[in-house]
């Protein structure tokens, strides 16, 4: 029973399915020899090879493009994306082709291809380094969406995405990649698609993913401390969305509050809010309301508290849907 | 450097050149028959637009030489990425045209055929988004230690795609067996090349470290043997080349264009003498390689052909309508299940 | 008083602008001499140069990286990006520089754009000509997003976008590029980021932009006839987004519905519905559901029937939240 | 074609070559005054940095000549489009490097000065997507009748991205005046220039016509010559050229870089004795331009430079928090002044 952070958690995943699968190469810029910015890939260029895990040139519309071709002979590439501003070289791609080509060749050539992004913010980094852009292509038939919270579950769902035959745009959270835990690898079985209830609670329920799931559980702690129980939920993936565990939590409590840190408009935040109205209407005491990063660009390091849901603007979320 | 040309305009082959082809003179029929068939096909296909029985179709008329020739040198295990115009080619590649057609009566997006058994991918419409595949496709191979290799067809306006760019330098860098083959057929819809690049086409190789030739895309033999030499040089594993086809566009961009807008008649004229058929046939007769029974067998294959694709698309029916949800996913996500369910319960309310 | 079709009437835009104010550019794939795959450019080449309308390479980042330069400069540059599926290799230079470039640059060098984008499906057209990307933009701040659903609206919104100081994404509803209106162009007045009312009813508020503005107007039409009446509300631009107007209709009939081509999930109707929970969940008498493409890629044009929002399928939902 | 170069390592110059220069004594002064106190704002930034004054940095030690040549041969109404490494062209642009150096404590994304009026854009990160716009604003000068040039400042690892290949095809295809000034510092972060591309940079130019040029990147005069060359090219409207500065990134990547993961040592050591600055002091002292007084004095400025970044951006205040708000539209809309209340009174309600 060893302790270890997201990072060697996801380390640890590539490790096994690139010893497992000869299939499975990893590609990107820097991941070889330097290990990736994060050091997510320190040491498998030395353990498999060259061949298997390259760095490539500098642009992401070929990354993807080649990730694809690859995908077409029957390797399954994972391909990392330095960071999230860097992705949208790759739309296109991403877009036109790797979420499309199952549908359009009926089914004889889905694209098994698992694209890592380190995202989101809160780790005072330069400007384009803290994007989340999970609902753009939430918004992209074809893909799925995962979004890990914890370092366990980093191990579960990034095994998990490269044993998908459909591509999956697997987001990692950097401001929690030193986050430590320990148990063991591949104990969880909560398959792709399942959200996981992480705090019961009879007031109100928050609901989120990635490095928010934290603040939502410290936000917890604060408000049971002022004997107000909310419940927590990690969404896992948004795609496929497990809108059942959550709706089940919040027909209990009659009150939702959904956190991101991407900007509130057209966020995913948005489309929970929208099912959950859906599904559990009559049960709602207040609407389901949004503690999300604001309409304006990722702020510069210096001002991104300001711009992130905090604690207090959480708890400030709770006492507006009790108080409804 | 010079282009590479094997039969003059009015059907002239250079024996000394020609040489190299080492062909027999089944082949040199089959080359024939292949852009026969190919341009009754396009002529078909043109005609059931204009039925409405396709959607929309983009004539390849002109450009036969360039896509038979090509074609023509590949081996079955070689994979072929095709833009949108390349229907000589799927019949190269043994693909039932009507499969091919399905594309753009809108029956299908990829068509009706499976890319991965027939080892020609689907229409990719996106400009130059199918050369990183091509890339990619070839450097499994070569990591598999396969010797197959892959082709890349693209336009002039291809050229000017990042996309482009980044499949070349990616090609080089991972000495990938990839043939770039761009079929430069002078226009971008109503952009003639002139407006789209300052340098031609097979130099953009030298920006990469490969060589780029360039043929006379009106010349079937020449289109053959640029191909199979840069195919043996990729098999060889030393890495991807770049070949410009000059050839040109005879026909719209596609049957929704209006090219008398911008495509000058004397242009047309100029090209219309040297029509890559009208060159092969003469150079063929001359040579005594085709006579006319050779001649009216092959016309009759043509009708065969015609009259397959008029019975295949002429009223073919539209999906039906859980093919929609039916592979979006491997597996079909419940929420996918409750959509499909929706629009079949509606659908059924509605008969 | 002229009829006129919606080509015409952006047609007319740009060459009023054109005409006023020289700084005003048009750039793109085939708008010189073919005036457009739609026509839409038609005559202005002639009319106004070579230098001011001209045709570019094809490639969208470059198209968009030089407008942004063009910009900068001081010029108004109008890109038009020919089809909607191909607006993606845009999509770095759209997010990454052009909605961010006044913020970054605290003020001083805003980015006076207009990206045209012939958009959505309806019209039978192949592979990649019918995508419905709005989402992607509203999601992303810096940029505002327009769509007319009528000619008039059309000359109004287009000449008010290209005054904006501000980079804005103007989406044209292809499949009503052919419809007729009579009246005078510029007599409207109504701003960009106000919504329209275009049919008062009390039984519940059908809200939506584009070409599906005309398909709830049908349906409200279908549904009179069986004494039901139901409002209609344009919302004209979804960024910036009036949902003061739409509240107030709502408020009123206490049900709403919100009908667009794009795929559900993380589309703008979940914003519109989130907002509209957050805004007036006390008069809601039936959750806010959405009428939408379904999360498949969008499909070939002999299905597109099944996958656009229908006269029937907005019917069923109206049914639906009436007997709520 | 030979890498031009006036001045050998050991600072020796060639004296028919350098004729074409015609600067007087107070430029050559001015050159090398400029590289020290880039080194020394350059070096003092990386102290900062350490101190947690800032919160990365990019370090451009080794390539303080390709950057003072290039931007000393530019004119005030020109425009340079930078990356993020270009702290000696701002210096040389006027900027003051507290503005400029904003950027990197995450003061604010675009620093604290007007690129409008300073005619140097801000910083970008995104690799090559500044070329575009350098391409742009060049079209936009050419349209308008006015001469000035635009420099778009980029890498080696900046030539595999689409950016740049449709950046410089447009350039040539509208004859915009374009300076295309690589530093090829022979890294891109870990990736040495072998992976990056299998041709060299300078030849990258002849995809798009125009003429590329490959110079000694730590040979300031050359740099300069190259530059001043291109630009005079471009003022007489004859369109874009690609210049490559074959230069070496004697630092790490930045500031979070951990090069000794991949940087060769001995390759370092080699470069060290290739230093722009020695060469450049060499040189000046042999001629007799530079004198122990002048040098003392150069190096008084630079400890007022650093003394001066030191004092505005130690402790330097973050943006109040509404200056998240301001810029986002030229006129904020009442949903952006809804969240601005909304942050506003909760920063209140915890004072
Ligand atoms: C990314 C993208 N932009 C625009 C288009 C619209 N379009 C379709 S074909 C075409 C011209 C292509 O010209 P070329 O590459 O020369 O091929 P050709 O059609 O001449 O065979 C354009 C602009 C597209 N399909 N994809
Ligand atoms: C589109 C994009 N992808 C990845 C990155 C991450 N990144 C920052 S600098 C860099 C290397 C750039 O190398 P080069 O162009 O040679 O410039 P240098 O840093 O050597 O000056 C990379 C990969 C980025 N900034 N933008
Ligand atoms: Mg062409
Ligand atoms: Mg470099």
């Amino acid at each position: 029973m060893s302790e270890f952070t997201m990072a060697q958690a996801l380390n640890e995943a590539l490790r096994s399915k690139l010893s497992k699968d000869d299939r499975v190469l990893v590609l990107g810029e820097d991941i070889g020899k330097l290990g990736g910015v994060f050091r997510v890939t320190d040491g498998l260029q030395d353990q498999f090879g060259e061949e298997r895990v390259f760095d490539t040139p500098l642009a992401e519309s070929g990354i993807l493009g080649v990730s694809m071709g690859l995908a077409m002979y029957g390797y399954k590439p994972i391909a990392e994306i330095q960071f999230d501003g860097f992705v949208y070289p790759s739309f296109n791609q991403i877009v036109s082709h790797v979420a499309k080509h199952r549908y359009r060749s009926r089914g004889s050539a889905g694209i098994p291809l698992v694209v890592r992004i380190p995202f989101a913010g809160a780790i005072g980094a330069a400007e384009h380094h803290s994007e989340s852009p999970e609902a753009y292509f939430a918004h992209t038939a074809g893909l799925k969406v995962v979004v890990p919270s914890t370092p366990l579950d980093a191990f579960d769902l990034l095994t998990q995405s490269i044993d998908d035959p459909d591509p999956v745009i697997f987001l990692e959270p950097k401001s929690r990649y030193w986050a430590k835990q320990s148990g063991e690898f591949g104990a969880g079985t909560l398959p792709i698609g399942k959200a996981r209830v992480l705090r019961e609670g009879d007031a109100c329920t928050l609901i989120s993913y990635g490095a928010m799931v934290t603040r939502c559980l410290e936000t917890a702690e604060a408000a049971a401390e002022d004997g107000v129980e909310v419940g927590v939920v990690d969404l896992r993936s948004l795609v496929p969305l497990d809108i059942e565990t959550v709706a089940d939590a919040v027909a209990q409590t009659g009150r939702a509050i959904v956190v991101h840190e991407a900007p509130l408009t057209a966020g995913f935040g948005a489309e929970v809010a929208a099912q959950l109205m859906e599904r559990v209407f009559l049960s709602l005491e207040a609407p389901v309301i949004r503690v999300t990063g604001y309409d304006t660009p990722y702020p510069p390091a210096k001002a991104e508290e300001y711009y992130l849901p905090t604690v207090d603007r959480i708890l400030g979320a709770i006492d507006k849907v009790l108080a409804y | 450097m010079k282009m590479l040309r094997l039969i003059t305009p009015d059907g002239q082959l250079d024996t000394s050149a020609a040489e190299a082809l080492d062909l027999k003179d089944k082949d040199f029929i089959e080359l024939f028959r292949l852009m026969l068939l190919t341009r009754r096909a396009d002529v078909e296909s043109t005609a059931l637009q204009r039925q409405g029985e396709l959607a929309v179709y983009p004539p390849l008329l002109g450009q036969e030489a360039a896509q038979i020739g090509s074609a023509y040198a590949l081996k079955e295990e070689d994979f072929v990425f095709p833009s949108y115009r390349e229907l000589g080619v799927a019949l190269v590649r043994g693909i039932d045209l009507v499969d091919y057609l399905h594309f753009y009566r809108g029956t299908w997006h990829g068509g009706h055929y499976d890319p991965i058994k027939q080892r020609f991918g689907m229409i990719a419409v996106p400009i130059a988004t199918q050369l990183p595949h091509a890339v990619g496709y070839a450097m499994g191979a070569k990591l598999d230690g396969n010797s197959l290799v892959t082709v890349a067809y693209f336009g002039d306006g291809a050229t000017s795609q990042g996309d482009f760019h980044e499949a070349c330098n990616f090609a080089a860098v991972f000495g990938a067996g990839v043939v770039f083959f761009c079929e430069n057929n002078q226009w971008a819809i109503s952009v003639p090349f002139a407006k789209q690049s300052s340098a031609p086409i097979y130099k953009k190789a030298s920006a990469y470290g490969f060589e780029g030739v360039q043929v006379d895309g009106n010349d079937v033999l020449a289109c053959y043997l640029a191909t199979r030499r840069a195919a043996e040089h990729a098999r060889a594993g030393n890495g991807p080349t770049l070949i410009e086809a000059v050839t040109y566009r005879m026909g719209p961009h596609s049957t929704a264009d209006d090219a008398g807008r911008y495509q000058p008649k004397e242009e047309i004229e100029k090209w219309r003498a040297l029509d890559p058929i009208d060159r092969y046939r003469k150079y063929l007769t001359e040579a005594g390689i085709l006579d006319d029974a050779l001649n009216s067998s092959i016309e009759e294959e043509c009708d065969e052909l015609a009259a397959h694709i008029r019975k295949g698309i002429v009223g073919a029916p539209p999906p039906p309508q859980d093919d929609l949800f039916r592979w979006v996913f491997a597996d079909m996500t419940p929420h996918l299940e409750r959509q499909k369910k929706e629009l079949m319960e509606e659908a059924e309310s509605h008969e």
